[in-house]
């Protein structure tokens, strides 16, 4: 697929006001990823149509944050989203530069110190969604142990285990928390095979729940956990960072829910916010929660559904607070 | 055309032409290998092919055996004359090739080796026992004795040079070539191995022999060619009214002196003194065990021994090349013990290595880089820790010139030199330092008589300018006419000397195989 | 082959001396570089002549105008214009001011990364530690450019390269010291000795000592404002520093006696340790030199680019590029400088051609390898030279050392 | 001498081998459930290294350098999913994966053994490609039928400990146990393999012996890239259901380390292939159990670290075949 989809064919000139342009920095990843550079992508391509036009770089050195962003100031795009935390200096750096172009940082938490003013970091709180998970998990484990398959240690998925192991001894306390994260390193996103093996592991050691959640390398967690006999009955798995029913489909037989983060929602408001001039700079926080049950809706017991809902929402109003 | 062929024709008595060749050349780049050559050999016949180093002998003989396509002209066998597209088209026509660099896998075992190319196996097993027995009945059969399980790399070079022999037969071979397969073997083996070329002869196997000893010629040989510059330049149809010296100078195109014409050594003080040295070799096992010797100023001492007991432990130890666990070395009034090659090749030794294409000489550097081997970094070939390259060639082009190293120019690489000539570089290298101690190890191995005649002299002339020279040599004839003293090596240690000149070669023939109790 | 590094002789050599008493023939052979094939005539002369003495030159040059004329068989298969591609693409790289710095910032590593992997190769060794080694010298810089950033800035910025270079020299001569002392092959414990740099890395930034705890992600603290390299226009700092390493590296190697010793082991270490050259003073002092350059690589890429601090990605695949770059240039020292040029244009270049046209950055990567193909492909040079071709020398051959 | 028996030639590795088979039923019988899931998941992530290490020994054996290996699993795991993807059969998958191995050996060896070009060019330039077009031909969304599934070995399965260690996996983890044996005896016993170690060690000897040294090279070289392959199908449709890009994940490269460390011999290189697996499955272990209060960084160095040390304590050079890295050219 093309990067500037509807708009290549007669690219407007980006200064003028009659379009609306806006870009899209991936980090060093692909806008296919499954993850969340293509949930970033998909959030902006939500926008296309009328008088908006989209395109995206993908990044292949951490290096060239700079340069990739330059070319959307130099066209005077309007909105600019740049995925990934590493990118944060880089997207402030060109905001400063660039003040009458809108920025948004998906993942990027904005300091009021080193901001500027035409920046929205969007973030999200990602120990909720990782407390909702863990609790629904304790709920429904028969073996009392439960698995995290995790990518690099990152601030995000340092969130996602602390909340879910949080979450699990709240509904729980009889459980355990078996998580294990993959060494550093350029593969540690993309490490199917390890995430696969891991969750092998902890499936014979008695673990009946696996969440997965680093990028590829969860992935390939809740392929393992899929391809395990009794996946469904009584093995499950929950997915990461977006809806993953629709992304990983490998992983049907085992996947309950994913602990999300509404970053395609997040991304379109934010843009929205942008194109009509209501956005402001700072810190935009994004909605968490569960993904929707899909198959399992049947399966999973009303009263932890109920639970969990209720779990959902008082994390949603912020009466409860992962520490 | 040559003397050769048209008195060959004119010979009586129908016997097969097993092998004819007309017209063949063969050049790489500007260097015409071989030009023109014709030859025959009968079925049952021993033909010699002589020449000096780089003469084009091992070429041909490569052709014969498909390692190389001739530029022009034919090669037949036994009346088949298509072309010999490669080794196992050769093996099949009933050839059989001993090379003059050893064709032996170092890490398998001598059975191995046999049955590679022609394996046996059962059940899809490789027969190795069918293998092992092969061997022990050739070495039976021709008097070689090899262990089947020994593995070539641990093997003394006459023992892989028997594998290589026995190697050849155990293919029904038609015409054995025999690329300089004395050159490595003690006199003894060479007997042997001359028993079995007549043994196989007269069976009717027909052999080519390249040799630069032109002894073994005469003991075997029924017919000799010689080649020149890639030519062949005449030949003897009978050899048994012809002398050594019509050989050589047929060969090198002059009168050569093959005795080593020498005055009275007048020897002076003790540069070289050993004592109870002790080295291990590459296994780890004692091989020089005990050795004490001195060496004086103005004297050449022959180190005479069969190889393998230790000598080149013992030379790589003096050199500084090999750490020795017990024993001193003493040079003049300085202990080297204990010195690395470097700093021993600075307090004044020379050393011609026994192997020059590992030691001696780094085939990529250029003929003027490997004249400065050892001394590259000291003036005038350097100036600080930048060389001097204006110097470094200027020496090489004198050495060039004195020692007659023939080569296009001294910016060639030393790894396109022709054996004799990479030895020349060696020599001249480590002559032209002036060295209080000599180290001369196999200094003519594999070298022509022209060579040899001169490397010797330069020796003598090493020893009448002061200098004090250890000479290692399986040669023996090489020991007696040098050395002005000779020490005898068994197991790693002296046991006997005696003076040159009233040494003695069964003597010390006897001596060298460890036989010293009778005495 | 005699070293390509080296001057030629000066004077014609002087013709054969007669050999004594011989009656050989003129034995005075013309002197000719040695030829792969037989049968050569003469060299010739003139403009094929000129040609082939350069063909060292000559022959990647047509080598990547073929790479580029296959890639665009390539690109026009993806249903792009490749001569609108490759136009776009060099513009930007080398036209552009941003992309010219572009270039030139991912020159500088470039260089001084293929440099850490040509100087082993000399030696007989395969350095695949370049990323460890410049991550370490990265790490190093990130550190004492944070711990000392009291100190004047041209001080600051001096101590901090040296420490990257030591860093990156110590991670190497790890490495090396294995070698020398227990035999463990240099390809296993560069490789080890990588993913050991990540993790040890990750830990001091991650959380560890090293790490600033206002930067919500794993990040070392960033270097002064004052001590970061800024570009002189488009000429980062680095580019000089690594062009002058560059023409040093191959002076050393060419016209010093350590060159010739480091030459020497690579080439026949047998013959070394009889000449008196140590082999393991040489492996140390080879790997040393190319750890050094690597670590010098890191603290370039830490100063003179945003974000001025150590964080994940900053090391990039460099390590690896080196071996391309290494390669490319058949392990010549001058020749990094071209490679790195033209690998450095191609990146730089790609996210306009993403930009612009909508071609995915990977095509970069594949025309890359098509061009490494092509000019060390022995053939083309055959096909061109016949007979007058140069033997090339083996870079792998010293796998198995 | 006296033929030595296999024991006496072999009584340091047969002696570790032994210890370390006694230890690891002592662990069995300790806690038969941790045993079991460790040592399964140390062969579980040592079956692509085996299979690329065997990809180089082959090569290595015969005197080509490999180190493309990576490449040539990331090409196999790429072609292996798409194939299977599109035809919605993994067994047409496996195939496939197999097919782009034999073509990128293809590659390696008519470059290197006919075009003599430099055999870590070669390998350079197969791992660049193979990074590029994976990328660039990637296309996401794509789901193959289950992957290849587990099956129980007839009574191999229930011996315990390596039952199910070893004989209850996937077809692809039960190929690479069987070719490594395969291979071990084929290298070692049979004219084949006498042939190619000889191709590998001393050439020119071979050649001298009527060996035809470039058709052999050829064969070895492209057939052992089906392996690559194999193992890249192995990581897309036998540990995963799912095709990642840069998925083989320097598996190649440690395959490299893995060959060296096996000193060019298929047993000892699965041996080591094991040991490293086993050092990853303990250094997760460690994590997940959380006993010791180490940052997870150190405790994940753990199986580079300790084959360092190993190595180390081992010492002894290992040698690499003669002729590696070497062309051979004909009347040189
Ligand atoms: N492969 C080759 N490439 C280039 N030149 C070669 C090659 N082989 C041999 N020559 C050259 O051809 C000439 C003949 O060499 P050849 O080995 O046949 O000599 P030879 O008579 O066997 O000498 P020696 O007595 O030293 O063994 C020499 O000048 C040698 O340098
Ligand atoms: N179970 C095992 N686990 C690990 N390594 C093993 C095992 N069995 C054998 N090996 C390794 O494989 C090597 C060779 O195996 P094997 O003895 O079958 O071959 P071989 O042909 O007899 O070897 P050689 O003849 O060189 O002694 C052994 O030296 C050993 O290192
Ligand atoms: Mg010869
Ligand atoms: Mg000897």
């Amino acid at each position: 697929d093309n990067s500037s989809d509807g708009s290549s064919a007669a690219p407007k000139d980006c200064s003028s006001t009659e379009v609306f342009c806006i870009g899209l920095v991936t980090d060093t990843g692909s806008v296919d990823d499954k993850n969340f550079n293509q949930a970033a992508w998909e959030g902006v391509k939500a926008l296309e149509g009328d008088g908006v036009q989209t395109k995206y770089i993908e990044t292949k050195d951490a290096k060239d944050y700079a340069n990739n962003l330059k070319q959307f100031t130099d066209q005077k795009y309007d909105a600019i989203v740049t995925v990934g935390f590493l990118m944060a200096e880089a997207t402030v750096t060109a905001a400063k530069s660039n003040p009458n172009i809108k920025f948004i940082g998906v993942d990027q938490f904005q300091d009021d110190k080193a901001t500027a003013p035409n920046v929205t970091g969007l973030i999200f709180p990602e120990a909720n969604a990782g407390y909702a998970a863990g609790y629904m998990a304790g709920l429904m484990t028969k073996t009392n142990k439960l698995g995290i398959v995790l990518g690099a240690e990152i601030p995000p998925t340092q969130a996602y285990a602390k909340g879910y192991e949080q979450g699990s001894k709240a509904s729980n306390p009889k459980s355990s928390v078996a998580k294990v994260y993959h060494p550093a390193g350029d593969n540690a996103f993309s490490d199917s095979p390890w995430g696969a093996g891991e969750a092998k592991k902890m499936l014979a050691q008695g673990a009946d729940f696996i969440f997965g959640a680093g990028g590829g390398t969860g992935n390939g967690a809740l392929g393992e956990a899929a391809k395990t006999s009794g996946a469904g009955s009584s093995i499950f798995c929950i997915g990461v960072d977006v809806d993953q029913w629709d992304t990983v489909p490998e992983a049907h037989p085992c996947l309950v829910t994913s602990a999300e983060k509404k970053l395609t929602k997040g991304t379109t408001d934010l843009l929205t916010q942008a194109k009509d001039g209501s956005i402001k700079g700072g810190n935009f926080v994004g909605d968490t929660g569960l993904a929707p049950f899909h198959d399992f809706d049947s399966k999973i017991p009303a009263d932890v559904k109920t639970k969990v809902a209720d779990i959902v929402k008082q994390l949603e109003d912020g009466t409860l607070k992962v520490a | 055309m040559t003397q050769t062929q048209s008195q060959a024709g004119e010979t009586p008595g129908p016997r097969e032409t097993l092998l004819e060749i007309e017209g063949l050349s063969k050049s790489f780049g500007t260097v015409h290998a071989n030009q023109d050559v014709s030859l025959r050999v009968d079925r049952g016949e021993i033909v010699a092919l002589l020449g000096e180093n780089g003469a084009g002998k091992s070429t041909l003989v490569k052709q014969i055996f498909g390692l190389m396509t001739p530029d022009a002209g034919t090669i037949t066998i036994k009346g088949d004359s298509s072309r010999i597209k490669d080794p196992k088209d050769a093996i099949r026509r009933g050839i059989g090739m001993v090379h003059q660099h050893f064709q032996l896998v170092p890490v398998m075992t001598v059975a191995e080796n046999m049955m590679l190319g022609h394996e046996t196996a059962r059940g899809g097993l490789l027969d190795l026992d069918g293998a092992r027995q092969m061997v022990r009945e050739l070495s039976a059969k021709h008097n070689l004795s090899v262990d089947p399980d020994a593995e070539i790399e641990d093997l003394p070079v006459g023992t892989q040079q028997r594998v290589e022999i026995l190697k050849a037969l155990s293919r029904r071979v038609d015409l054995l070539i025999l690329d300089e397969p004395t050159a490595v073997l003690t006199p003894q083996e060479t007997d042997e191995l001359l028993g079995v070329m007549k043994e196989l002869a007269a069976g009717g196997t027909s052999i080519v022999f390249i040799t630069h000893k032109l002894r073994e010629v005469l003991a075997v040989a029924d017919r000799c060619y010689v080649l020149r510059q890639g030519k062949v330049v005449g030949g003897v149809d009978d050899l048994s009214s012809t002398t050594t010296s019509d050989l050589a100078s047929m060969m090198v195109g002059r009168d050569v002196v093959l005795r080593v014409d020498k005055a009275e050594a007048t020897p002076g003080d003790t540069v070289l003194s050993i004592k109870g040295l002790q080295v291990k070799d590459d296994r780890g096992l004692p091989a020089v065990d005990g050795f004490d010797l001195d060496v004086r100023a103005g004297e050449i001492v022959g180190l005479a021994g069969v190889e393998g007991n230790g000598q080149r432990e013992l030379v790589e130890s003096i050199a500084g090349m090999r750490p020795s666990i017990g024993g001193s070395v003493r040079l003049g009034a300085d202990d080297i013990t204990k010195s690395n090659a470097h700093d021993t090749n600075n307090a004044g030794v020379g050393h011609i290595p026994e192997d020059r294409e590992k030691h001696g000489i780094v085939g990529g550097w250029s003929i003027a880089d490997n004249l400065v081997l050892n001394c590259y970094d000291e003036a005038p070939y350097a100036k600080g820790f930048v060389r001097d390259f204006g110097a470094v060639r200027e020496h090489a082009v004198t050495l060039r010139e004195e020692f007659d190293i023939r080569s296009p120019s001294v910016d060639v690489p030393a790894g396109s030199l022709s054996g004799g000539n990479k030895q020349k570089v060696v020599v001249a290298r480590e002559m032209s330092a002036r060295p209080r101690l000599l180290m001369a190890a196999q200094p003519t191995r594999g070298v022509d008589v022209g060579s040899i005649e001169f490397i010797h002299r330069r020796i003598v002339e090493a020893r009448d300018a002061g200098a004090a020279v250890l000479l290692v040599s399986a040669e023996l004839d090489e020991v007696l006419s040098l050395a002005d003293r000779i020490a005898v090596i068994h197991g790693g240690k002296v046991v006997a000397e005696v003076a040159g000149k009233d040494a003695d070669r069964t003597e010390i023939g006897r001596l060298m195989a460890g036989d010293t109790d009778s005495h | 082959m005699v070293d390509p590094d080296r001057p030629p002789a000066k004077d014609a050599p002087s013709p054969a001396p007669d050999a004594p008493a011989s009656d050989a023939p003129a034995k005075a052979a013309p002197t000719v570089p040695v030829v792969a094939e037989r049968g050569a005539p003469p060299p010739p002369t003139g403009l094929l002549g000129f040609l082939v003495r350069h063909q060292a030159i000559v022959v990647p040059l047509i080598a990547v105008v073929l790479a580029f004329a296959i890639g665009a068989i390539l690109i026009r298969a993806q249903g792009f214009n490749p001569t609108y591609a490759y136009q776009r693409l060099f513009t930007h790289s080398f036209l552009t001011e941003s992309g010219l710095l572009a270039t030139l910032q991912k020159t500088t590593p470039l260089i001084l990364v293929g440099l850490a992997v040509a100087i082993p190769l000399k030696v007989g060794l395969f350095n695949i530690g370049g990323q460890g080694q410049l991550m370490a010298g990265g790490i190093g810089a990130a550190w004492v450019g944070y711990a000392m950033r009291d100190l004047p800035a041209p001080l600051l910025v001096i101590v901090a390269v040296v420490v990257a270079v030591l860093f990156g020299a110590m991670w190497a001569s790890i490495a090396a010291l294995l070698k020398t002392t227990r035999g463990v092959h240099e390809v296993i414990s560069t490789i080890m000795l990588n993913s050991i740099a990540v993790g040890i890395i990750d830990w001091l930034i991650n959380g560890g000592p090293l790490s600033d705890p206002g930067q919500p992600f794993p990040a070392s603290h960033a270097v002064p404002e004052a001590a970061r390299l800024d570009p002189f226009g488009v000429i980062p700092w680095g580019l000089p520093v690594a062009l002058i390493l560059a023409v040093a590296v191959a002076w050393m190697l060419g016209r010093t006696t350590l060159g010739f010793e480091l030459q020497t082991v690579g080439r026949n270490k047998f013959a070394a340790g009889y000449a008196g050259i140590s082999t393991t003073r040489t492996t140390l002092i080879a790997m040393a030199m190319s750890g050094a350059l690597a670590g010098l690589a890191g603290a370039f890429e830490l100063l003179q680019i945003e974000p001025w601090r150590y964080q994940n990605g900053i090391a990039g695949s460099l390590g690896f590029d080196g071996i391309t770059i290494a390669l490319l240039a058949r392990g010549n020292p001058l020749g990094t400088i071209p490679a790195a040029i033209l690998v450095g244009a191609m990146r730089a270049g790609a996210p306009t051609l993403q930009f612009e046209l909508g071609i995915r950055p990977e095509v970069v990567d594949v025309l890359l390898a098509i061009t490494l193909l092509m000019v060390s492909l022995p053939v083309i040079a055959k096909w061109i030279f016949r007979r007058h071709t140069v033997k090339q020398t083996q870079l792998a051959g010293s796998w198995g050392a | 001498m006296p033929e030595m028996t296999w024991l006496q030639r072999n009584k340091i590795p047969a002696g570790t081998a032994l210890v370390v088979l006694v230890a690891a039923y002592a662990f069995y019988f300790a806690n038969p459930n941790i045993a079991v899931s460790m040592f399964s998941n140390a062969w579980f992530l040592a079956v692509p290294l085996v299979l690329g290490a065997m990809v180089g020994v082959i090569g290595e054996r015969s005197g080509v350098v490999n180190i493309g290996i990576e490449g040539q699993m990331l090409v196999g795991a790429f072609a292996g999913f798409f194939a299977a993807a599109a035809t919605q059969s993994v067994f047409i998958g496996v195939i496939a994966g197999a097919l782009s191995g034999i073509a990128m050996g293809a590659f390696l060896a008519f470059t290197t053994v006919k075009g003599q070009l430099d055999q870590i060019i070669a390998g350079v330039v197969i791992n660049i490609v193979a990074t590029g077009i994976t990328s660039f031909y990637y296309e996401s969304g794509k789901t193959i039928p289950r992957g290849l599934p587990n099956f129980d070995v007839p009574l191999l399965s229930k011996i315990p400990l390596i039952g199910p260690v070893f004989f209850s996996d996937g077809p692809i983890a039960l190929f690479a146990l069987v070719i490594v044996i395969v291979l071990h005896f084929l290298l070692f016993k049979t004219r084949w393999g006498l042939r190619t170690r000889a191709v590998g060690e001393y050439p020119s000897a071979a050649d001298t012996a009527g060996i035809n040294v470039i058709a052999l090279r050829l064969f070895n070289v492209t057939m052992a890239g089906t392996l690559a392959g194999i193992a890249g199908a192995y990581l897309s449709m036998e540990a995963t259901s799912t095709f990642e890009r840069g998925m083989s994940s320097g598996r190649g490269f440690l395959a490299l380390a893995i060959l060296i460390f096996g000193a060019w011999r298929p047993l000892r290189a699965l041996a080591a292939a094991l040991f490293f697996g086993f050092m990853s499955a303990s250094a997760s272990q460690l994590q997940a159990s959380n006993v010791v209060n180490i940052p997870q960084q150190f405790i994940n160095l753990l199986p580079y670290v300790l084959t360092l040390v190993v190595l180390a304590a081992a010492a002894g050079r290992v040698r690499a075949p003669g002729a590696v890295g070497q062309p051979f050219v004909k009347g040189d």
